[in-house]
């Protein structure tokens, strides 16, 4: 441990979380003298943005920090600025949103900026504890957040769920973190390099760290509290849900990999097990679904079961950072990518056509949608079409780099599964579609009339959908992002 | 301007027929008849016209075969198939029967037709036959053959079904369309065999390459390529030609107009199985196995279709078995080798039988449409040149002396005779159905024309038919008559033209049939004769001596009568062991359980499957924290079982396929 | 001296007993509680490492561990009344709205 | 045996039956006093580990504030005695198997493994607690700074979530 | 290896250039949309004749290539490039939407846009299919295509559209994925996405030591096309696909996308994997003939007149897939002619089968009958269809049958002769529907007074005619031109082994050394049989 003060170095390199959280405090201590709901909406954007704005001071200043605990390089700058971006299209989902169901928009800006900061510090935690501390930030938000809609039996429920399992979850999380201690005496992941393989104690406490883990990415059978968290929690929330916390949770798992070999050793075949587990339950529950937050919610762990598959194939390269893994690492980047753009967009219009305390989510509300809003119904089709994994659509790549890792890595019958997987899913994205535009809608949902969307709502679906093409003709630029040898620093 | 027009531009004579037949098709509806009647008989006639000047010039040229490539129809790879047209001795014959009678037939028909709706279709569907039947006599190689093949197929289909609100007449048409199928499967078959040993279609070619290499001919059971692509070019020679056991078609095919009847069914197309097997002889000479049964096919068709003609009373359906009879002895005469006497048959039987349908044609129209014979009697009188241009066809057919039938029928039973090789049962049996040819014919004759009317007199008034379809008949009544006289008998010890004439196409092959020019076949020509008569006698007895005679001794024959008057329910055997499964095992094996049941059931069971298990997943999703709380233990132990017990988890993986 | 393990041990039936409480008992508010003796296991475990090892941090984690204690049961708790307050009960097994 | 090892096993029975207790007690009011009596145990055993700010905190924060919440938040909602309903078919003898099977596990291996566990088995020149504010203040001061705003979190997601609604 | 312009690029993407103009336009005024819908697809089709000046015939290769990089890692590029057989095909596709435009003229009331513009983004889809030299690019178009045809099936179909609909992508997804797989695995081994390279690389014998992985590869590729064509027993998503689409989906089904999977086979499956082609050629003849017989004998006892025509496709298609495996450069160029016959042909029967059911809204043959009564000409053309269906000489259907079967016939008689059955098939169903549905008197009162066909449908039928006339007889234009790259297929693919070995057993003795070429083989088999 040097002795050396923290220099202002150091605080670049956490830019980001500081100013989402001072910004969280703005908002905190701003409510008591400001009623006006854009003031709010504009503070959390501008904070949101800055925040991931900042993420590029970060990334100037690459290198550890804080006596080892942070690490910043082009990693934690891609995770800081996926999680920034998807706060900044919350924000501005969540504006429309709240105003709608008439919730108190500063805490609900304050808690997402603490969610977002606990995210960020997750993406570049260079240590368990600290990653702990993060957890907990974006963990604790969470629960409220779910059960921001207080009057709703629903949110008040699923906060209860996710609340209880999330720390229980933590608790075992924990748990593996003081074993893991235990066994190299330190928490520092670095330090951890030359640790025994062999340790029983090491087995034991990585594999509590993985089900910590393995719960927060929503992994079969830890899902389960997956469906009902999401269908409860207000639908800005769910998005957020969808794409931030999962982000950071893989982010943690890449870090650990990259850095603890003993770790690729002793998760291959659990991730090779959990892979398969959860793209089955996922794909196979969603067809019987009717409700399409739960729908997407399903569809959710399906592809958490993806994006496990590309993990196997990080772990079955023998060492996590080594050269032949860098595909593998690019193919989570990547698909994390996408996924988080076609989730949010797709929740977004979700969120939107719910109409006030979101009575309209069941499958039925969407028939002959293309009649009544044909640019939402196109805009949903492709969000839906790039979770289907078509191509020209960013969907399409994701799913591509991982078969490709997959296949790489010699990891056939996974592949296969995937794709037999890939197919179940077709089946219940295309139901989605087929109600919107070949189905009859019944007498009252057609009464109910277009569903008019505000300006910040277009904003979201605009990038988003835009999104999600641009990087399904013009993956370049992030490709070669992410497939830069020094990713993580070393 | 070439020295032989004609045969530079050979390509005209079939040309015209399909030039009458797309403009009366396109514009035939607008236009009266008398338009469509120049049209199709000019376009005919001038075909004829052209075929006249086209033989002169052959004959000019020194009968050296005629070979002209006018362009390239298929190509691919080593194979082409061109239109290309050849005429050599044995076109010659057909081109001139199919058109001078086809010209004919026209003319005879636009008369029978004058009052029939649809009268430009008609005359359309006739010059396209003309077109298809020019293309298959004239073709030089089997692929364009088979055009014409085909294609008079589809004009038979077209001209059955011409009445094609008469489910009878739709049914016929389509019935000889498919039979005919079944044959061209055969047929192809052959064409490709033949491609795939001589890597040409072509006659000439092919022909040659058998001849100069010198090819051993097979002997008796020995299956090499002659008599494999023998027998299957037979196979579709019996269907065209209605043989056993495809000729099933032509009876049926009487749903016809007449002339159609006439010129499809008797003159030329069902005469197109003959062609082929006479123009690929080299083949059948080659096999012995083909030969003998080609001959014992044609033989036995002869007799068998003859049986069944004594017992019908439909006019023309007597004729129609008659024809499938005259066209066992062709191939009787194929069999046995006697190319030229087949081919000399189908001449003079184009005649007579053309002049039969015809006269036929004349009575029911004579008689209002009826064609049943127990229905007329004593027309003899009423329409006189009708009843002798008759008379004179029945007198060729029976193989009375002199006449065309006599002849040829003669030649063929001779060669039948003095064929080595143990044949001799052909012979016999040729020699019986003769027999039953003068007496079912001249049965015809007598219900026809003799004895007392038993149609209503006064309903009906017969009346004798216009010039334009008597015209037709009597010259072919000359044709029957003279029409033989090409080949006299060594007996007459003149030169027997038409050997002479297709030698050099036949060659060698003839030398088994005609070669020994045999007093003794004056012996044969007398029995021929004395059998005709007895027939006649035979006829004359039952039906005009002792009427009401036939039907007892009909009735004494019980059973196998009405077998014979029902055909040997032939149909019925092939609708019930062939049509009827075929159709059910279609309907509830193939389509409602393989398809439906099984392949889109196991289709669709796996989506219900994957939706059951769905459905049982989402019920552990029992909405009860403490059960989750269990799935997160399950899930720990999962986790730890795999990292502590999974077999090779902790070792180092690089490079472990899995 | 006291063998490392045992505290270990110790640590380890605390932590089962939690995952046990948390399973079996249907009062929110126990349920709770279990967690909170599943979190004291775990900074046991710390501790006694801590003392094996020689070093101090996981003393210091220990103390961490509490704080976010102290925070979860702050929320958790407010959750807790919220519940109480929608549904009239403290049995979690009543609470299964969201389901399938 | 050896004075320290008996008040170990003292202290370890005593909060085995206290968590115990935990479980088995039917009120929640109880079981909050058991989790109590744990908590003073395992103090009990931080300061036989010399731990001894560990154990003040301990006891302070964990008895004192947090237990007083527990119990405060039972009064306030004055939960009765829990009901006994077992609508959960998973949370019934299959699970028990189930966690036993995992605890059983977990403690096995940790029992074989811990004795591996050791360094040099002094606490260095200062003394625990001095040594612990200088890694609070200077090693870990990043995350101790994340924890005042998780604290934060918490105060601003209690009074949200607590708080009637205003309209 | 760049030549000659970007003609491709431009015959890809002008009718999704078209498609754009169509979204500009306001939704209602129909009349408008149909117009430019109609010049566009026309202009196309002028667009791909070009083509014919830039493939000579009798050049090996692909000509007017166009390359670009596309995407860096892994190294997928923009690669087109056409031969003999693939131009065809697209101009086959651009000629049949024209026809399909022209034949939605009227029948399609409801969402007019929506569905020109899905009718050109399908063109694209295919032409793109056809085009592409990279598998990714090529999977990548073949993908797009699905949405389009299943929307097209979807929302303007009939009453089970749905159903038919999600069963098309399903049924198509289920190969395309594993195809995928197979396309990454093969990068893997080669390290490229170009169709060339990997060409080469594969030619140059990297999988001769691991059978098992070729076998494998080859059925991922070819597993995904037998769905598409569809190959016995794959095929039971067509008859529901076929009844159900609307006309022009119909046309665009049978005439084209049914194609795309023989020709994968083609380009992809034969060239790429030839042992495990061989190795396969056997069972897949046999698939093929029992879809050739078993399609024919089901259309035959079809209560319903779209359905009869589905089932002849999977017949008719049937004999392409033998053809292509019969490794025989006749059987090739058969096949690759009756894709092209059988889009004429089949498109032609739906166009036909759509417009009586656009008169009488079934398509029951029990609710016809005599229908040639009240409308001569309708029926004139339905006959003349209908032969050129069942192989009349002089007419499409006929050339490429007879070269299947002729080619498939110096490989194995056997084969041929199984097939030559689908002859005989064929003229029975389709001429037994077409008496049922147009000869005897009138049975239903409603048919008396149906109008016979209008100018627009006579036009329509008519071009239909005459270009099945000029393939029946001109077949030498194409042929020419498909014989160098049909070749080329032939040399990837038989090079692996002599002739003798590729004639399974069963060839029957007389037959033994057919293929030898030359007179003194042919000498020295006379002496062999003169035995």
């Amino acid at each position: 441990m040097n002795s050396a003060i923290p220099n202002a170095a150091d605080f670049y390199r956490v830019l980001p979380e500081l100013i989402w959280c001072v910004f969280g405090l703005l908002a905190m201590f701003m409510q008591a003298f400001v009623r006006s709901r854009h003031f709010f909406t504009a503070l959390a954007f501008v904070g949101t943005l800055a925040g991931t704005a900042a993420s590029w001071a970060a990334f100037h200043n690459a290198g550890s920090g804080f006596y080892g605990l942070v690490r910043s390089d082009a990693f934690s700058f891609f995770f800081h600025l996926l999680v920034g971006a998807v706060a900044v299209l919350v924000v501005l989902v969540a504006a429309g949103y709240l105003d709608r169901e008439r919730l108190p928009p500063a805490e609900f800006y304050a808690l997402l900026l603490f969610a977002t900061a606990g995210m960020g510090v997750l993406a570049s935690a260079q240590e368990l504890l600290t990653a702990f501390i993060g957890l907990e930030m974006s963990s604790i938000s969470s629960y409220i957040l779910a059960g921001y809609r207080r009057d709703s039996l629903k949110s008040s429920e699923s906060a209860m769920k996710y609340f209880l399992l999330g720390s229980f979850a933590t608790a075992f999380f924990l748990y593996g973190i003081a074993l893991v201690y235990g066994s190299t005496g330190t928490t520092v992941l670095e330090r951890m390099a030359g640790a025994d393989p062999g340790s029983t104690l090491l087995k034991l406490g990585l594999a509590m760290i993985l089900i910590g883990l393995g719960f927060k990415v929503a992994a079969a059978p830890f899902q389960v509290w997956t469906p009902d968290v999401y269908e409860g929690a207000p639908t800005p929330v769910t998005a957020l849900f969808s794409a931030g916390p999962k982000a950071a949770a893989f982010a943690l798992l890449l870090r650990i990999f990259a850095t603890v070999p003993a770790a690729t050793h002793f998760w291959f075949w659990a991730f090779w097990v959990l892979a398969a587990l959860t793209m089955f339950v996922g794909n196979l529950g969603a067809i019987v679904q009717t409700n399409i937050k739960r729908l997407l919610a399903y569809s959710s762990i399906a592809h958490a079961g993806y994006i496990l598959v590309a993990f196997a194939a990080v772990t079955s390269m023998a060492q996590g950072g080594s050269a032949e893994a860098a595909p593998a690492y690019a193919a989570v980047l990547f698909y994390l990518l996408s996924y988080a753009l076609m989730k949010v967009g797709a929740f977004t219009i979700v969120s939107q056509l719910g109409g006030a305390g979101e009575k309209n989510v069941s499958l039925d509300d969407y028939a002959g949608l293309s009649e009544r809003q044909p640019v939402v119904a196109a805009m949903l089709s492709i969000y839906l079409l790039s979770l289907l994994g078509l191509p020209i659509t960013a969907g399409f790549f994701g799913k591509f780099y991982i078969f490709k890792a997959a296949v790489n890595s010699h990891l056939l019958w996974l592949a296969v599964l995937m794709a037999i997987n890939s197919i179940i899913g077709s089946y219940y994205y295309l139901r989605v579609i087929v109600v919107m535009y070949m189905r009859e809608p019944s007498a009252e949902v057609a009464a109910n009339g277009p569903v008019r969307f505000p300006l910040t709502v277009n904003l979201v679906v605009a990038i988003t959908a835009i999104g999600t093409i641009l990087f399904g003709v013009m993956p370049n630029p992030v490709i070669n992002f992410i497939l830069r040898p020094n990713l993580l620093g070393h | 301007m070439p020295t032989y027009p004609m045969l530079e531009y050979l390509w005209i004579i079939p040309l015209l027929p399909l030039l009458g037949s797309a403009v009366n098709g396109i514009f035939g509806a607008k236009w009266p008849n008398k338009i469509v009647n120049w049209v199709a008989i000019g376009s005919t006639g001038l075909s004829f016209l052209g075929a006249l000047e086209a033989v002169r010039e052959f004959f000019e040229s020194g009968q050296a075969l005629v070979h002209k490539e006018f362009f390239t129809w298929i190509a691919a790879g080593n194979f082409r198939a061109g239109f290309d047209l050849q005429m050599d001795q044995l076109t010659v014959v057909m081109v001139l029967v199919v058109t001078g009678v086809g010209w004919l037939i026209h003319i005879y028909a636009t008369g029978y037709m004058a009052h029939e709706g649809g009268y430009y279709r008609f005359f359309s569907y006739l010059n396209l036959f003309m077109f298809f039947m020019l293309i298959l006599v004239l073709a030089a190689n089997y692929a364009l053959l088979f055009v014409g093949w085909e294609g008079v197929g589809l004009s038979s289909y077209l001209l059955i079904g011409f009445y094609f609100l008469r489910k009878s007449a739709a049914d016929a048409g389509k019935k000889a369309f498919i039979v005919n199928r079944i044959g061209d499967f055969g047929f192809m078959l052959g064409m490709f065999l033949l491609f795939r040993t001589f890597h040409t279609l072509d006659f000439v070619t092919l022909f040659n390459t058998v001849a100069k290499l010198n090819w051993q001919p097979e002997a008796w059971g020995q299956f090499g390529t002659f008599t494999v692509a023998g027998l299957l070019l037979f196979m579709g020679a019996c269907g065209k030609s209605a043989q056993l056991p495809l000729y099933v078609w032509l009876p049926d095919a009487m749903e016809g107009p007449t002339p159609v009847s006439a010129l499809i069914h008797a003159a030329t197309m069902v005469t197109a199985g003959v062609y082929v097997v006479t123009r690929s002889h080299i083949l059948f000479t080659h096999s012995e196995t083909a030969l003998v049964v080609v001959g014992t096919v044609g033989c036995a068709t002869a007799f068998f279709a003859a049986t069944i003609g004594l017992a019908q009373t439909d006019i023309k359906k007597v004729l129609a078995y008659s024809t499938v009879s005259q066209l066992g002895y062709m191939f009787l005469a194929c069999g046995v080798g006697a190319f030229g006497a087949g081919i000399f048959h189908l001449m003079t039987h184009a005649f007579f039988k053309a002049l039969l349908f015809l006269a036929a044609g004349s009575v029911i129209h004579a008689i209002g449409g009826e064609q049943d014979m127990r229905k007329m009697g004593g027309l003899g009188k009423k329409i006189k040149y009708t009843y002798s241009t008759m008379l004179i066809a029945t007198l060729a057919i029976a193989g009375a002396p002199l006449f065309a039938g006599f002849f040829s029928k003669d030649a063929i039973l001779y060669a039948a005779y003095v064929r080595e090789g143990g044949m001799h049962p052909l012979y016999f049996v040729g020699l019986f159905t003769a027999l039953l040819t003068s007496f079912y014919m001249f049965r015809l004759i007598f219900l026809t024309f003799h004895g007392k009317p038993r149609y209503d007199e006064k309903k009906v008034h017969v009346h004798e038919s216009p010039w334009n379809m008597l015209g037709p008949l009597v010259v072919l009544a000359v044709l029957s008559i003279f029409g033989g006289w090409f080949a006299l008998p060594a007996f007459f010890d003149k030169p027997d033209i038409f050997a002479e004439f297709l030698k050099p196409v036949f060659g060698g092959a003839e030398a088994a049939g005609e070669a020994a020019a045999h007093p003794s076949e004056l012996v044969f020509a007398i029995i021929a004769v004395a059998t005709a008569l007895l027939g006649f006698l035979t006829a004359f007895w039952l039906y005009l001596r002792q009427p009401g005679k036939a039907e007892s001794i009909a009735k004494s024959l019980g059973g196998l009568y009405t077998t014979v008057l029902n055909k040997y329910y032939v149909d019925e055997i092939y609708a019930a062991l062939v049509v009827k499964p075929l159709l059910w095992v279609s309907t509830n094996v193939l389509w409602k359980t393989v398809d439906v049941a099984g392949i889109d059931g196991a289709v669709n069971g796996i989506a219900e499957g994957a939706t059951a298990i769905g459905d049982g997943l989402r019920h552990t999703q029992s909405g009860n924290t403490r059960s989750y709380a269990v799935w997160v233990v399950i899930g720990a132990i999962v986790i730890i079982a795999v990292i502590f017990f999974w077999p090779s988890a902790g070792k180092p993986v690089l490079g472990m396929v899995r | 001296m006291v063998p490392t393990n045992y505290y270990v041990v110790l640590s380890a039936i605390l932590f089962g007993l939690g995952v046990f409480a948390f399973v079996f008992k249907r009062n929110i508010i126990t349920i709770f509680m279990s967690i909170e003796l599943m979190l004291n296991a775990v900074n046991l475990a710390f501790v006694a490492f801590s003392q094996a090892l020689g070093k101090l941090d996981g003393q210091v984690f220990v103390l961490f561990v509490i704080v976010v204690a102290a925070a979860e049961a702050a929320v958790g708790l407010g959750i807790i009344i919220l519940i109480a307050r929608n549904r009239q009960t403290l049995n979690v097994e009543r609470v299964d709205l969201l389901k399938f | 045996m050896t004075p320290p090892l008996a008040v170990f096993f003292a202290l370890a029975a005593l909060a085995v039956i206290g968590a115990v207790s935990l479980i088995l007690q039917k009120h929640p009011i109880h079981s909050a006093l058991s989790l109590i009596v744990v908590m003073v145990a395992i103090a009990g055993l931080y300061l036989l580990m010399g731990a001894e700010f560990v154990a003040a905190v301990q006891i302070i924060v964990y008895g004192g504030a947090i237990m007083v919440l527990f119990v405060m938040v039972i009064m306030l909602l004055n939960a009765g005695v829990e009901e006994h309903t077992s609508l959960s078919k998973m949370a019934g003898a299959p699970g028990l198997l189930l966690v036993v099977a995992l605890v059983g596990f977990v403690a096995a291996t940790v029992a074989r493994s811990a004795e591996s566990v050791q360094g040099s088995p002094q606490m260095g020149a200062l003394s625990p607690t001095s040594g612990i504010s200088n890694m609070i203040f200077r090693d870990f001061v990043y995350p101790f700074e994340l924890t005042s705003f998780l604290i934060l979190v918490a105060i601003l997601g209690a009074t949200m979530l607590a708080q009637r609604e205003k309209n | 290896m760049l030549s000659g312009g970007h003609l491709l690029s431009v015959v890809i993407f002008f009718p999704a250039v078209g498609a754009l103009a169509l979204l500009l336009l306001h939704g209602d005024d129909h009349k408008y949309i149909r117009i430019i819908a109609l010049i566009v697809s026309v202009a196309e089709f002028l667009f791909s004749l070009l083509m014919l000046k830039g493939v000579p015939a009798g050049t090996a290769g692909y000509q007017l290539e166009e390359f670009a990089k596309w995407i860096h890692q892994p190294p997928i590029n923009y690669h087109l490039g056409v031969d003999g057989i693939s131009m065809f095909l697209v101009i086959l596709t651009t000629f049949l939407t024209s026809i399909s435009v022209l034949a939605s003229w009227k029948n399609v009331e409801h969402r007019v846009k929506g569905f020109f513009v899905a009718l050109l983004l399908l063109e694209v889809g295919v032409v793109g299919v056809f085009l592409s030299l990279d598998l990714f690019l090529f999977f990548l178009f073949w993908e797009v295509m699905l949405i389009p045809m299943a929307l097209l099936i979807g929302i303007w179909g009939h009453e089970r559209r749905v159903y038919a609909a999600v069963k098309f992508v399903l049924y198509t997804m289920a190969g395309s994925i594993l195809m995928l797989v197979g396309i990454v695995w093969l990068y893997n081994a080669t390290g490229t996405f170009d169709l060339p390279k990997i060409q080469e690389t594969l030619a140059a014998g990297l999988l001769a030591d691991q059978p098992r992985a070729e076998m494998l590869l080859f059925l991922a590729f070819f597993v995904a096309f037998a769905i598409k064509v569809p190959l016995f027993p794959l095929h039971t998503w067509l008859p529901d696909a076929h009844v159900e689409a609307p006309t022009a989906g119909s046309v665009m089904l049978a005439g084209v996308l049914l194609k795309m999977g023989t020709y994968g086979m083609i380009r992809f499956c034969l060239p790429l994997f030839p042992d495990a082609s061989h190795r396969a050629a056997r069972w897949v003849a046999v698939l093929a003939i029992i879809g050739i017989i078993y399609g024919a004998l089901v259309a035959m006892v079809q209560p319903n007149l779209k359905k009869l025509v589905a089932y002849s496709s999977v017949s008719h298609l049937g004999f392409v897939v033998l053809g292509i495996f019969a490794f025989q450069n006749i059987s090739m160029q058969g096949a690759v002619y009756q894709m092209l016959a059988h889009g004429i042909s089949t498109g032609a029967l739906f166009l036909l089968v759509g417009m009586l059911h656009d008169r009488r809204h079934t398509f029951e043959i029990s609710e016809f009958g005599g229908l040639a009564t009240p409308m001569p000409k309708l029926a004139a053309f339905f006959l003349f269809v209908a032969l050129s269906s069942l192989g009349l000489p002089m007419l499409n259907g006929f050339v490429g049958e007879y070269l299947i079967l002729l080619g498939t016939y110096q490989r194995h008689w056997g084969w041929a002769s199984w097939a030559a059955l689908g002859v005989i098939l064929s003229a029975c169903y389709l001429l037994w529907s077409y008496q049922r549905v147009f000869f005897g008197e009138i049975t239903k009162e409603k048919n008396r007074a149906l109008p016979d066909a209008s100018t627009r449908e006579k036009w329509i039928l008519a071009t239909m005619a005459v270009v099945t006339l000029w393939m029946g007889i001109g077949s030498v234009f194409i042929t020419r031109r498909t014989a160098a790259a049909t070749q080329t297929v032939i040399e990837q693919v038989e090079p692996q082994r002599p002739y003798e070995a590729a004639i399974p057993s069963g060839a029957a003795p007389w037959a033994a050394n057919g293929a030898a070429n030359t007179a003194t083989a042919i000498s020295a088999k006379s002496s062999e049989l003169g035995k």
